[in-house]
């Protein structure tokens, strides 16, 4: 099609190009995930997994707002040791990052463990669910918490280890502790607590009331985690967050991002949509004389 | 995607656990097939497909078994719901050709829906509804009314045809252009093999467990296919489902 | 015009609707806080005053994004001594609300001080502002800092004093703890420290770099905050954060704030463009059988 | 309100510390009196209100004043710089009518932007441009050739009229039925005192710091006014200065 390069590297891991399904996005099954890795995306995140199964809330699960959605899924998923039948349907060449959560310390060594699968090549830990008590906030809150955590995992697995960061007000020393502890890079970010109201019923949409807020809204704020980390670490990001459009893509790399989320994008899209993403990143980088993708990482910081 | 009241106009009882739900409300075109999310803030909110909604008036056909649809039972006139929609892809309907219009239990909802459009527009069709016994007759007059040739199937031969609509198809099928099919999961994967086997052009209307109605949580997959009810569905084309590796 | 009253009292100062212009609002000259008191508003905030003028950033000190806006205009003001002036033109009936900024507490001190003027109604502490080094969130990260700056303030006023309220991991042991030292009531929320790339450019839009996100995109977080707040303590609450249509206002006040700020509402707008947002909530109450705003507040918690 | 790009077409020094800055750029219709940011990424934002914008070229006027301008005025053929709007209220221009352009300084621009688009529409005018000295003529050549009568003050007299050009204002306000002024502060008040005087229908372009350019920051308020040059201008009716007590 055209001379310009979208693959990347994460951490040794080479990817077919930027764009990587988000964690918690249609994957409850083998042939979710398939369906996906064709859509095109150059790597697939898992639902965060926890050692059992969770059910998850009641509907309402999202609610729309003006400026993003609201949701309270409550980290339902078919638990870590489904891992080998979730992945099973994947080609060999396949990419895969295993999303992690739980609510202690052994939680996230037991999903390490069961992570450690031929066809796994990251393993991320969720440590920023805004809607789940005790199995997200609640841990990245607390620095120490979050790096025994980390110790555990990272002794555990010989994968890259990335870790999910949401907003706090500590995460820049958060990310020089863990690297310090063998972290690989960070996926930057998770969703922000937030609720929505409804005008009709005047009743909390969600069941669960709060929810993580994402899209459009919290882009601006992810872009600037991402450009803060990469200024003072130069480390693997994962930028997630509003990714819209190739405008939101072009943003998170030149902020630094080496790869970019794609989550609620998918909001009434089928998962091949992601093609469009990836035309308009290829046509970008043509129009601006770019060889690469890799050669857009990180220039807004440059003077 | 936001939500809108609707007022309950009316509660019908039919026969033992199935109501028709009348409301009054103003969303977007919902054709046969999409559908809605019920919402009662504070009990749970849950998917159904209309079977009829003209002038601001919607029908819902719903059967209790569980929480929110017995609440939803026992909802008044001038009680306020909240929904939001329409969602999914609807069956897509013709001005011409023969339809043949098959299912079972409240399943019918959209089919009977789907009548009411094709008699609009004057394209000849059959409603074929299966059911355990003549207690549970649903819309076989209203299809007559419509116009339509319409077929009973009890499973014990209290009225009607004793037997599975399916037999209907196995020996009738060449008379049809279009299918169109919804009921339970054994049903369906029926009235699949079967028009896969004589080629027919049919669409098969799916339940699973909708969670987010709109393709993010993955809870309504159809096993195996990569299919999302909520978002590629409910209603598929069976070629499409072929494509997509459905095996029932 | 119809039965519906909007009026409302904050602290023991009655206003005449519940539309409040937020801090930091077009108000360089006394002549646009007269205007703005004229286009309807129950109550006006200063811009942030620091015990002496600041010109704030080269331009551009604003951008927009998909979800919201982003400024960086550097807490530029023209100093609390200039209090007098700026209120000159303001009638007897008219209510205000100073907002303090400083980076010590004896400059918080001061602009308590000076704001004891008679026509000030309320004095509200600016210890949130996310775009400049040691005048913001770095106060608010600061619990103890904080209370250090709300014990001087509290001491040297009769003024009701109201925190403006940043997202932080801690704000709400720090409203509980504002509480036992005399604060009355919260304003609910500043902007959130972001970042915007120009993908023309690949340049940071803003001269500051980042700026705070206001608008629509954090919308639903100030709600939550406001909503949390409400469920603990019941205080006076001024929602601001992404109004911008009756929804929102009446998302605030169902959640449980007393009052609603306007800001970037303004964003190309004359700020008589109040009036629709002042008629459509008088019409949302009618439509709905409240005889009161004031019975509006906090139905969301209602079971 | 995003920025686009515009490409230097040419950077045409004119006299002394006055340039032409000619760009190639895709903007929303930009009227006569309508301004835009221009965007230096490192530098700086600044408004200006071009002097001409047609078929995707527009022509800044613009006089080195500080760093922006003086790095303007450094713009090779072929750079790139960022713009966003057009902001503000342009001059209100009809189809019919005498109309009178009256400034003085690069402040013309935005009027010889008008002569333009009255040319076209054939309307009447005549353009008075106040200046210095011979040096510092403008738009006045273009002027003529766009129809209009044309006439230059010089303060000096070495070119020209001696004099202001509200001198012309106050002996021949009669002929016109619409004044366009824009210039210096000074100016634009004696402009002012004169139109309410004799009652003319009259708009003035006026200049402050702008920096949000969106009406949000307050920083280019008219003292006193509570207008704001942004938003409610940078072209004010000075029955609407008046109103909000405007008071030179
Ligand atoms: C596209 C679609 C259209 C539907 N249309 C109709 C209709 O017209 N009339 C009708 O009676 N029913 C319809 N259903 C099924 C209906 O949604 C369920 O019967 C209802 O959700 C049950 O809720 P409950 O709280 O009463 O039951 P629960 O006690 O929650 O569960 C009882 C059973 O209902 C089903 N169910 C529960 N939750 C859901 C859910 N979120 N989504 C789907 N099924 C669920 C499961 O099989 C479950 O075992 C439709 C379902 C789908 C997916
Ligand atoms: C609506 C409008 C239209 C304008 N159109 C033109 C035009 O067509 N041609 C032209 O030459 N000039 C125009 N100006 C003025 C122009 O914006 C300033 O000359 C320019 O901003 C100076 O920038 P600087 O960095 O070179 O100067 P600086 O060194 O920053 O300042 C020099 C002087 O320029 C003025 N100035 C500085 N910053 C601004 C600002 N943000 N906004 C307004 N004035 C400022 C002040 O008077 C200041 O004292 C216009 C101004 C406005 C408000
Ligand atoms: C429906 C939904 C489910 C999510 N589930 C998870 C999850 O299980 N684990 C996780 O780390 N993040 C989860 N997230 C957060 C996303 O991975 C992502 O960080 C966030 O949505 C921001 O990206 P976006 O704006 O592109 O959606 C979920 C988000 C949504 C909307
Ligand atoms: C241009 C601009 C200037 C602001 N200046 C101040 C300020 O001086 N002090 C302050 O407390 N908040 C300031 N804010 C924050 C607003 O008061 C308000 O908290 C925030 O914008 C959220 O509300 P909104 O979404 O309605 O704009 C400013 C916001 C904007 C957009
Ligand atoms: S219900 Fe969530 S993907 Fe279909
Ligand atoms: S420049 Fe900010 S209000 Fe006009």
């Amino acid at each position: 099609m055209s001379g310009v390069s979208l693959e990347i590297e994460l951490s040794g891991i080479k990817l077919r190009n930027p764009f990587i399904l988000a964690s918690g996005f249609i994957d409850d099954d083998p042939s979710l995930l398939s369906r996906a890795w064709k859509a095109g995306f150059g790597a697939l995140t898992t639902k965060s997994l926890t050692p059992k199964p969770r059910e998850g809330y009641k509907p309402p699960i999202i609610a729309f707002t003006k400026a993003g959605y609201l949701n309270a899924v409550g980290l339902s998923n078919p638990g870590v040791d489904s891992l080998p039948r979730l992945l099973s349907k994947l080609p060999r060449e396949s990419k895969v990052i295993v999303s992690i959560a739980g609510s202690t310390v052994d939680d996230f060594r037991y999903g390490a463990e069961k992570s450690n699968l031929d066809n796994v090549d990251i393993i991320e830990l969720n440590l920023s669910c805004p809607h789940v008590k005790s199995m997200g906030m609640d841990i990245i809150h607390d620095i120490s918490y979050s790096l025994d955590i980390i110790d555990a995992v990272v002794s555990t697995s010989d994968k890259p280890v990335y870790i999910k960061l949401g907003l706090t007000d500590t995460y820049l020393s958060l990310v020089s502790k863990a690297l310090d502890k063998g972290v690989s890079g960070f996926t930057i970010m998770n969703t922000i607590k937030a609720l929505a109201i409804d005008t009709a019923s005047l009743k909390p949409i969600l069941s669960n009331v709060y929810g993580g807020l994402s899209g459009p809204a919290i882009h601006p704020i992810a872009v600037r985690m991402v450009y803060e980390v990469y200024r003072e670490y130069q480390v693997p990001i994962i930028g997630v967050g509003g990714v819209m459009d190739w405008e939101d893509v072009v943003e998170f790399i030149a902020a630094g991002a080496s790869a970019v989320g794609v989550g609620s994008y998918l909001f009434l899209k089928p998962v091949e949509s992601v093609k469009d993403l990836i035309n308009d990143l290829m046509k970008f980088l043509e129009d601006n004389g770019y060889g690469n993708v890799v050669d857009l990482r990180g220039v807004a910081h440059k003077k | 995607m936001n939500y809108v009241k609707a007022y309950v106009v009316d509660n019908i009882h039919v026969y033992r656990d199935v109501y028709h739900l009348i409301l009054r409300t103003e969303i977007e075109r919902l054709l046969p097939g999409h559908f809605i999310m019920i919402w009662i803030p504070e009990v749970e909110e849950v998917p159904m497909a209309p079977s009829l909604y003209r002038d601001g008036i919607m029908r819902i056909t719903y059967k209790v078994v569980g929480e929110t649809t017995g609440y939803m039972s026992r909802l008044d006139r001038g009680e306020k719901i909240y929904i939001r929609g329409p969602l999914g892809k609807p069956y897509k309907l013709n001005g011409y050709g023969r339809y043949l219009l098959i299912g079972g239990g409240v399943g019918v909802a959209p089919l009977i829906y789907s009548a009411h459009i094709l008699s609009e527009r004057g394209v000849e069709f059959t409603y074929v509804e299966g059911v355990p016994n003549s207690n549970y007759e649903m819309f076989i007059d209203e299809a007559i009314s419509l116009g339509g040739e319409a077929l009973l199937y009890t499973e014990d031969g209290s009225k009607g045809v004793k037997g599975y609509p399916t037999e209907y198809l196995k020996t009738n099928y060449r008379y049809y252009d279009y299918i169109l099919a919804c009921g339970p999961d054994e049903f369906n994967r029926a009235v699949y093999r079967l028009c896969r086997e004589y080629g027919l052009n049919c669409q098969i209307s799916f339940e699973r467990i909708v969670k987010c109605g709109v393709g993010v949580c993955g809870s309504c997959v159809l096993e195996g296919t990569g299919l999302l009810v909520c978002l590629d569905g409910p209603v598929f084309n069976i070629s499409t489902l072929y494509e997509y590796g459905y095996s029932p």
